[in-house]
């Protein structure tokens, strides 16, 4: 085993992993450890833009993108954080285009934005253009872009290292074990400050825009080391993902005028949504999509829709609609323009389906995308570990992984590589902080020994249960019984389905036996994490009797405040069990004691 | 509305290009030159004079008849063209198989004196020939 | 030299497009030929020694063997440049190479019946044809 | 949607226990033609012989993790679909890099040529307080070149990097073309003169096995080209 000491220790290379890294290596001495190469982080995917109200092409306000955010997360949000995000999102923003982003211009040369679901002009209500991008691959410029920052500040990385523990000692964090997997070594790391930015773990289900390596690693190891869970039964569903294979069509195709269409041509989103109609918020969209299916009006009888960006479509419905340009002229698209702002989603269309999506239109249904629990924490990154919100000092959590709550019931788009960047930014200062003030603390005994032989059980286990047959079992269960629509029944049906694949779980064998690139060995734990988190989920879920968001239930389908605007905590016990705890969402009070974001029902 | 570069910021700075840059510049310029006095000498004493016409005498009557002087310059700028564009040719298959250092340097030092003789040696034959 | 074989190896086993062949055949012919240019000069020098030792080495030009190799030459100096000419348009008129297949196939055009022509008058009076 | 066998030969190696590469062949039943010959490795993996080794993570051909030869030719496998490759599918690790193993190559290589052209945004100047201003077209003039993912799929195809493992490749010089004709960058002259180099971008013999290459279709020959012209002539307004 062999033993490193870095100030602040990072896992994960994601946006917000990079961002924390920029800010704290430029004070203290910090390391990076990453499963994957950085440039190869889930990231990268992120298609359509990043929210910030920079008012570039029209009136906008930071307020406005706060009311926004607390709407769409259906109250659910905890409101201080969400001003924080919103406000901050503005220099961030600015600030990356200081480090180099090339993001799309306006004609006057300013950083170009377009409208996203749920932004919306908080008078007119009509959608606003606020999400900055770069063509339709802004987050791949936001991770290439903070990588390229984090080399040219000689950050440490550590390349294709699989973090696999959490080290604790006198309730504090102080460090990692992490697997070399190229080697097959474990090295422990020890550290002043930890922060997990490993993102998301859409990987539970079937029909998923997640990346492979999506499978909650941090998640997994922190609920593990007694860290509790915010808010797992809040799990985005994304509209618009390809057909059987879940890759995601960005919401900016609907942004540049896209629309949806059921099987008798009708652009159904008039129905549910009248004002911004496609462009509502992504659980409103998905579940519409839901229904038109369950009415028969998928397309062919089947379960999907078309997306529609073609030319003649979008302005028919601009011309009906009566969409302006900011200078007043009558909107309108044609082909050139559509392959320029959308050139990535042109590419995967003909890729995956054979289809130009200016000719044809797309087939698309609701895809597993976006977690908004997580681990809690407060603005600064730091590890709310209950229900008073106390921290656990030296460890942090960012990005997807973690739960602030900015996104509350439902995240809007734009606002996951915000929370990245804004995020990030505040715990890598933070964990500067943390660490100039703070003394080494040491590693506890034995470190790395525990899951050392967890690793070697599974590698020489000789059990008969097989990883992939197991993952498949779960990924069925789930999309069937924790999806877009759920009941009482469902839900407590996977909690026990869950719990009996965990316990096959132990009994699992693998077949590579060796140390170089195991990377069956890190498969077989990965699932271990989705297990964990999968039961978390639903029983978070099960528990919850209300709709809120993203979690939209047949037997409650109203949203309760009175008993239900509350955080879900749980915790996973060591005997297997979940306990459930709850913390009030955070409002924000006017001076005379009203709510500032009084809650309503949310209507788009 | 189209908005030039120099409105928003300091003109990039200028740069120059160095040896490597000559050389490649100088491999399509000779490559260039080549395309004419080479391929028209190989047709010309292929498909024009023909081989087996070549004697001795046809050469001294080329070097030093009438025209003796245009074929002078035009065989030393063939030359010249050929052996500059050529050996650098063999200097860049050298540094891209030869990897030791110490051979690499070695055979391109060899390169350079083989250069150096038989472009003496060509230059030599052409200029003093005199039947 | 060992990876100067590896890497033709890969290069022969890869399925690369036509830029690739050409640029094999552009180094192995620009080897040959620099070193026919130099031999070429040797054996020109020779005439400073007079006729007699002149007639001598052009007698060994004649022989078949060396009149193949004297066509493979041709062939070679004929590929080599005119394949530089289609790699020095596409370095200095961009769009070009948008159709580098097509121009790969306009050298083999120019390429094959220039080559041809010259062989036929090198190799017909050796192999008895003329 | 159609189904079809499919014959897969992989080029395997495992240094713990074998000298040399060799061939496997796997045969997988009833794939849909419209799956990725990630999929067809996966099942491969996941329900045949788990010893079997590569990588993967985004599975749309945007993280470019799994650069691979497949039938001969570099591809990423997630952009690669059955049916263009059926019924035969050969699948070999990409080529000049050392192999770890099967379809892993050691990666560093390529990832220090990436460093060597200082990838990072270069402007000294104090930035003014909100965006700096940049004009459509000058953003259009290198919008190619922030594609690249850095798959490798293009340096791996380079017969002079086969030549030449010392040679920067195509890679590195897409990524610093992204910064040299960036009006906002001020790096140019230094970057410049990182290519300016037997091994820079004067290695290019112009063979465009790397545009072929290039799972995110960006014009990389012309790219280099651009570099070239640059360098010879001192200016990047062409
Ligand atoms: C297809 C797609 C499109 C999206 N589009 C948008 C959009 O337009 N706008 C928007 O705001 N959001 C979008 N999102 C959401 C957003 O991109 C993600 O939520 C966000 O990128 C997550 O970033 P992260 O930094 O938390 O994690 P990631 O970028 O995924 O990084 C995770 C990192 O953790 C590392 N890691 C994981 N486990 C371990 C371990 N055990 N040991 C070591 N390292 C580990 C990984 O190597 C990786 O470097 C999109 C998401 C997807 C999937
Ligand atoms: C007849 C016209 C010729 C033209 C147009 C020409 C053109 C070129 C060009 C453009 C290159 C550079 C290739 C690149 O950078 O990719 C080159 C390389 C080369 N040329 Fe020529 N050339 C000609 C004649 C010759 C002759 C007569 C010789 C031999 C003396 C020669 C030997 C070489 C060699 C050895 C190389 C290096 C090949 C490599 O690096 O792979 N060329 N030529
Ligand atoms: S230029 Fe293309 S092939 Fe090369 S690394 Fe970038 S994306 Fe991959
Ligand atoms: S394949 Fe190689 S030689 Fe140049 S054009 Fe591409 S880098
Ligand atoms: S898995 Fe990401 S590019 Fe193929």
């Amino acid at each position: 085993m062999q033993y490193h000491k870095h100030e602040a220790v990072i896992v994960g290379a994601g946006g917000a992993g990079l961002m924390a890294a920029l800010y704290a290596s430029r004070s203290v001495d910090t390391a990076v450890i990453s499963k994957l190469y950085p440039t190869r982080s889930h990231t990268g995917a992120a298609q359509g833009g990043i929210g910030a109200a920079l008012a570039n092409l029209e009136e906008d306000h930071w307020e406005w993108h706060a009311y926004d955010t607390v709407k769409g997360a259906d109250w659910m949000g905890d409101e201080p954080e969400i001003e924080f995000m919103c406000r901050e999102a503005i220099d961030v923003v600015i600030e990356l285009e200081h480090m180099g982003l090339p993001f799309d211009r306006t004609p006057e040369g300013k950083i170009s934005q377009r409208p996203f679901g749920g932004h919306t002009n908080n008078i007119t209500h009509r959608p606003v253009r606020r999400a900055a991008h770069a063509a339709d691959r802004t987050g791949h410029m936001i991770l290439q872009t903070l990588y390229q920052q984090c080399i040219k500040n000689n950050v440490n990385f550590y390349d294709e290292f699989q973090v696999v523990d959490l080290l604790l000692n006198e309730g504090k964090a102080v460090g990692v074990v992490a697997y070399e997997i190229a080697t097959g070594e474990l090295h422990v790391f020890h550290a002043k400050t930890v922060l997990f930015a490993t993102g998301g773990f859409g990987r539970m289900w079937k029909i998923t825009s997640n990346a492979h390596a999506y499978t909650g690693d941090g998640n997994g190891i922190a609920a593990r080391r007694g860290i509790p869970m915010q808010d797992l039964e809040f799990f985005q569903f994304h509209p618009t993902g390809i057909r059987g294979m879940g890759i995601l069509i960005t919401e900016g195709v609907r942004g540049e005028g896209g629309v949806l269409i059921n099987n008798e041509g009708e652009r159904f989103m008039d129905r549910y949504a009248p004002s911004v109609k496609d462009l509502a918020s992504r659980d409103v969209v998905s579940r519409a999509i839901y229904l038109e299916i369950m009415a028969g009006r998928g397309i062919n009888g089947e379960d999907w829709v078309w997306l529609d960006i073609r030319p003649e479509t979008v302005n028919k419905y601009f011309e009906r609609d009566d969409i302006r340009n900011p200078d007043g002229t009558p909107r309108r698209i044609d082909a050139d323009y559509v392959r320029k702002k959308l050139p990535d989603i042109a590419d995967f269309t003909k890729t995956y389906l054979g289809v130009d999506p200016v000719v044809d239109p797309m087939p698309v249904q609701p895809t597993a995308h976006y977690a908004m629990g997580g681990i809690p924490t407060d603005v600064h990154g730091r590890v709310l570990i209950d229900e008073e919100r106390t921290p656990m000092p030296g460890f942090y959590a960012a990005g997807e992984c973690a739960c602030v709550s900015a996104h509350g019931a439902n995240r809007l788009g734009t606002n996951s590589l915000l929370d990245l960047v804004v995020f990030g930014k505040q715990a890598g200062l933070d964990m500067a902080r943390y660490c100039q003030e703070n003394d080494w603390t040491p590693l506890p005994e034995n470190a790395g020994q525990e899951v050392a032989e967890m690793l070697e059980r599974i590698r020489t286990n000789d059990g008969h249960e097989h990883v992939a047959t197991l993952r498949t079992e779960l990924q069925q269960l789930m999309t069937k019984n924790v999806s877009v629509f759920r009941t009482q029944e469902l839900l407590d049906e996977a909690v026990e389905e869950i719990q009996k694949l965990r316990e096959r779980y132990k009994h699992i064998g693998i077949q590579d036996k060796g140390k170089t690139f195991n990377t069956e060995l890190l498969q077989a734990w990965e699932f271990g994490n989705l297990l964990d988190l999968a039961l978390l989920t639903a029983t978070s879920a099960a528990n919850r009797t209300e709709s809120r968001g993203a979690h939209a239930r047949d037997d409650y389908p109203d949203r309760d405040d009175e008993n239900w605007m509350k955080h879900t905590l749980a915790w996973l016990q060591p005997d297997g069990t979940v306990k459930l705890s709850y913390k009030p969402v955070r409002r924000i009070l006017n001076p005379d004691g009203t709510y500032k974001y009084p809650a309503i029902k949310r209507v788009y | 509305m189209e908005i030039i570069n120099k409105e928003y910021g300091l003109p990039k700075e200028k740069f120059k290009g160095g040896f490597e840059t000559w050389a490649w510049f100088f491999m399509r310029i000779s490559g260039v030159v080549l395309l004419f006095i080479a391929v028209i000498h190989l047709l010309w004493m292929h498909i024009g004079i023909q081989v087996e016409n070549i004697t001795y005498d046809v050469v001294r009557d080329r070097w030093i008849g009438p025209w003796g002087p245009f074929w002078k310059t035009y065989d030393i700028a063939l030359l010249t063209f050929a052996l500059m564009h050529g050996f650098n040719g063999l200097r860049w298959i050298t540094d891209d198989y030869i990897k030791k250092p110490g051979w690499n340097a070695f055979v391109k030092a060899l390169l350079l004196v083989i250069f150096l003789i038989v472009i003496g040696m060509g230059a030599y034959t052409v200029i003093s020939f005199n039947g | 030299m060992g990876n100067a074989i590896s890497s033709l190896w890969k290069g022969i086993t890869y399925k690369g497009g036509p830029g690739h062949y050409a640029f094999i055949l552009h180094r192995l012919t620009g080897l040959g030929v620099a070193l026919f240019v130099i031999l070429h000069i040797v054996d020109n020098f020779v005439v400073m020694f007079g006729e007699d030792a002149f007639s001598e080495v052009l007698h060994l030009y004649s022989n078949p063997v060396m009149r193949l190799l004297e066509v493979f030459l041709i062939f070679s100096v004929i590929y080599h440049a005119f394949n530089g000419l289609r790699v020095i348009i596409m370095d200095f008129w961009a769009p070009s190479s948008h159709v580098q297949r097509t121009l790969w196939w306009l050298v083999w055009g120019i390429v094959l019946p220039l080559s041809l022509i010259a062989a036929w008058f090198t190799l017909a009076p050796v192999f008895g044809l003329r | 949607m159609a189904k079809v066998n499919v014959t897969v030969k992989i080029l395997r190696f495992n240094p713990d226990v074998d000298e040399k590469p060799h061939w496997q062949t796997y045969e997988v039943k009833d794939v849909e033609e419209t799956k990725q010959v990630l999929d067809v490795l996966h099942t491969i993996k996941w329900y045949q012989d788990g010893t079997l080794t590569l990588r993967s993570s985004c599975a749309h051909g945007v993280c470019g993790s799994d650069a691979m030869v497949i039938n001969g030719h570099n591809r990423l496998a997630c952009k690669t679909l059955v049916r263009d490759v059926q019924p035969v599918i050969t699948v070999e690790p990409i080529r000049g890099l050392k192999v770890i193993k099967d379809l892993v190559v050691d990666m560093e290589p390529f990832f220090a040529k990436y460093k060597s052209i200082e990838p990072w945004f270069i402007n000294p100047e104090p930035p003014p307080e909100r965006e700096r201003l940049q004009s459509q077209k000058d953003r259009e003039r290198f919008d190619d070149t922030t594609k690249c993912i850095l798959c490798g799929a293009c340096t791996t195809s380079c017969p002079s990097f086969w030549a030449n493992g010392e040679y920067v490749g195509p890679a590195a010089i897409v990524q610093a073309h992204r910064w040299i004709f960036d009006s906002r960058d001020k790096g140019t002259a230094e970057r410049l003169k990182i290519l300016n180099d037997r091994f820079g971008v004067w290695a290019c013999r112009t063979a465009f096995n790397c545009v072929e290459a290039c799972p995110r279709e960006i014009d990389i020959t012309k790219a280099i080209g651009e570099v070239k012209k640059a360098l010879t002539f001192g200016t990047v307004d062409f």
